[in-house]
């Protein structure tokens, strides 16, 4: 059970290194594409802690974030683009 | 492990109390508010954890005889003061509108100056 | 694990805007979907079905919400003028010029 | 035990350097999106800390709502703006055009 | 605002009704009954945004197991392209040379439109940017990570593959 830990600590520090896109970025498309892949290695390592620590309840948070994470996303492009 | 949460979230503090104190926009204002609300939730829920305790919501044999939980009490008071931030944001943002249709302006000196 | 390291070194190195939103794909396909595939075998050898279903709801929501976005950044990322570097070939510049 | 303070210590340094990130930012869209970043791994956070509830309503109020807040009053605010300089720009390019037809 | 159909409502309550049992995966009669009452109330306010088209389409055998033999085609098809672009990220010369293209579509249905579309953008290296309609026929704008034809044809079957014909296999 030890190496979900493990995988789920590669995974924020992927998401560490998306940090620097996110301070590096010369546009905003860049960082919000950046805070969109942040959002989704959240989710993956939300997952693995759940199978960790065996309760069923904190799938819940990982299901929210995947439905909804995608409308700020879609809300920025749509201010992008002049129309709203 | 507690100590570095401490840590963290005073370092949240301060930085959310920086940004109100300095920026001289509006809407960075409002952004170190919501910064400090993120602040004050994680120290809040840092003080009533145990280390090997589970969380206190369970259905019926899902959890063992020797389990115990974290503390209750500071996570329901978390509920209530992350919705509070949620509506306090959004009264501040729309004070932001009205101030940028009265003064046609976002800068802190500006507006100060047109009203005195 | 090694696709979404992939996808991460990808968006730090890639040149311009639109590369770097494919390296994104990347990471959202199967940088995730390895992951959960993973966990959901194992939940499955625990004996917890409830678990499995949701991790498998997980994943179908994130394919399903996923391409959304990506068309809609893309298409303001073309609107808002973020210039890409060297085009071979432009059709959407040469029908709707001026954008 | 001791791998799980590890991914503690990270989540940590993670929403310092977000944090960081989003009082840097001179630009309001840049440091909403890093805004975003914050609300998610300090979502991860209360996970880690064994309050589901609390993480629900921080992913639901924090990754969600308020970037769309924040994106829809900047919209209202920078709109007023681009509105007065579209109609000036308008009222300009009618001015020059009728001088010209004029003549 | 067309009315809406008594079958188009009965489909979307079936499948909220479905998703409601998958999520709560307890069987007393007192969460049975309360996802029928949420999920009537939800299909007779917005079945006219969910359902165009003929209801009960995907309700048909046939139809129903060329869907389950297309996500495994789409599976190796993402395996594949996703190999292809890891490679070239790790590659330290990075060979790309991007290009937007212009593909023309010969399906008909809404449904097969945007799924071909998602399935485009879902596999890496190519995302799709808009859709437009000229003269009766649609066309697809692709950013396209690895442009090696600049002709339209061999370019939409070098990027659509088989996935069009599967497409059209299940949606008309």
């Amino acid at each position: 059970m030890n190496s979900l830990i493990f995988v789920s600590i590669i995974y924020i520090m992927l998401a560490l290194a998306l940090c620097y896109r996110l301070f590096k970025g010369p546009s905003a498309v860049d960082r919000v594409v950046a805070a969109d892949s942040i959002d989704l290695l959240t989710v993956v390592a939300l997952v693995l802690f759940a199978v960790y620590s065996k309760r069923a309840i904190y799938l819940d948070i990982a299901l929210t974030l995947a439905i909804l994470g995608f409308i700020g996303t879609l809300l920025i492009s749509k201010y992008l683009e002049g129309k709203l | 492990m507690l100590l570095l949460n401490y840590i963290t979230c005073i370092i949240l503090i301060v930085l959310g109390l920086y940004t109100i104190v300095t920026k001289k926009n509006f809407m960075k204002i409002v952004i170190g508010m919501g910064l400090l609300d993120y602040g004050i939730n994680l120290l809040l829920i840092s003080v009533g954890f145990k280390a090997g305790g589970t969380a206190p919501i369970f259905t019926i044999n899902e959890l063992d005889r020797s389990s115990f939980f974290v503390d209750p009490v500071p996570q329901a008071l978390t509920l209530t003061s992350i919705v509070i931030g949620a509506c306090v944001t959004a009264l501040a943002l729309a004070l932001v509108i009205m101030i940028n249709k009265h003064y046609g302006t976002l800068d802190t000196d500006k507006v100060r100056r047109l009203k005195g | 694990m090694l696709f979404a390291f992939a996808g991460t070194i990808g968006v730090l190195r890639m040149p311009d805007a639109y590369c770097r939103m494919q390296s994104s794909t990347n990471i959202a396909t199967l940088g995730t979907l390895g992951a959960l595939v993973g966990g959901f075998i194992l939940a499955l050898t625990l004996g917890n079905t409830v678990m499995a279903l949701k991790i498998i709801f997980i994943a179908v929501f994130i394919i399903i919400t996923n391409p959304v976005a990506g068309h809609a950044i893309c298409k303001a990322a073309y609107k808002s003028g973020v210039k890409a570097e060297k085009l071979i070939c432009d059709d959407y510049g040469r029908d709707f010029p001026n954008e | 035990m001791n791998n799980i303070v590890l991914l503690n210590v990270l989540i940590l340094i993670g929403i310092l350097v977000s944090a960081i990130l989003t009082v840097y930012f001179d630009d309001l869209l840049s440091s909403i999106v890093a805004l975003g970043a914050v609300g998610s791994f300090v979502a991860l956070e209360f996970i880690l800390l064994h309050a589901p509830d609390v993480a629900i309503a921080e992913a639901a109020v924090g990754v969600v709502l308020q970037p769309v807040i924040f994106i829809v009053a900047l919209r209202k605010v920078r709109g007023l703006e681009n509105e007065e300089v579209f109609s000036l720009f308008f009222f300009n390019s009618i001015f020059n055009n009728w001088l010209l037809y004029s003549f | 605002m067309k009315p809406t159909k008594l079958s188009s409502v009965l489909s979307t309550f079936i499948f909220c009704y479905l998703f409601w049992i998958l999520f709560t995966w307890t069987f007393t009669s007192q969460e049975l009954i309360a996802g029928a009452v949420v999920s009537l109330l939800v299909a007779v306010l917005t079945a006219r945004f969910f359902i165009h088209e003929n209801a009960f389409y995907l309700f048909n055998p046939v139809k129903f197991i060329n869907l389950v033999l297309y996500i495994f085609i789409f599976l190796k098809e993402l395996w594949k392209a996703n190999v292809d672009v890891a490679r070239r990220s790790l590659n330290p010369n990075l060979p790309v040379n991007p290009g937007i293209v212009k593909v023309p579509v010969s399906l008909e249905s809404e449904y097969g439109m945007s799924m071909l579309a998602n399935s485009i953008t879902l596999t890496p290296g190519t995302i799709t940017m808009d859709i437009t309609e000229e003269n009766g026929k649609h066309y697809y704008y692709i950013h396209w990570i690895d442009v090696s034809e600049k002709d339209r044809e061999k370019a939409g079957e070098a990027i659509k593959g088989t996935l069009e014909s599967w497409i059209r296999r299940i949606w008309k």
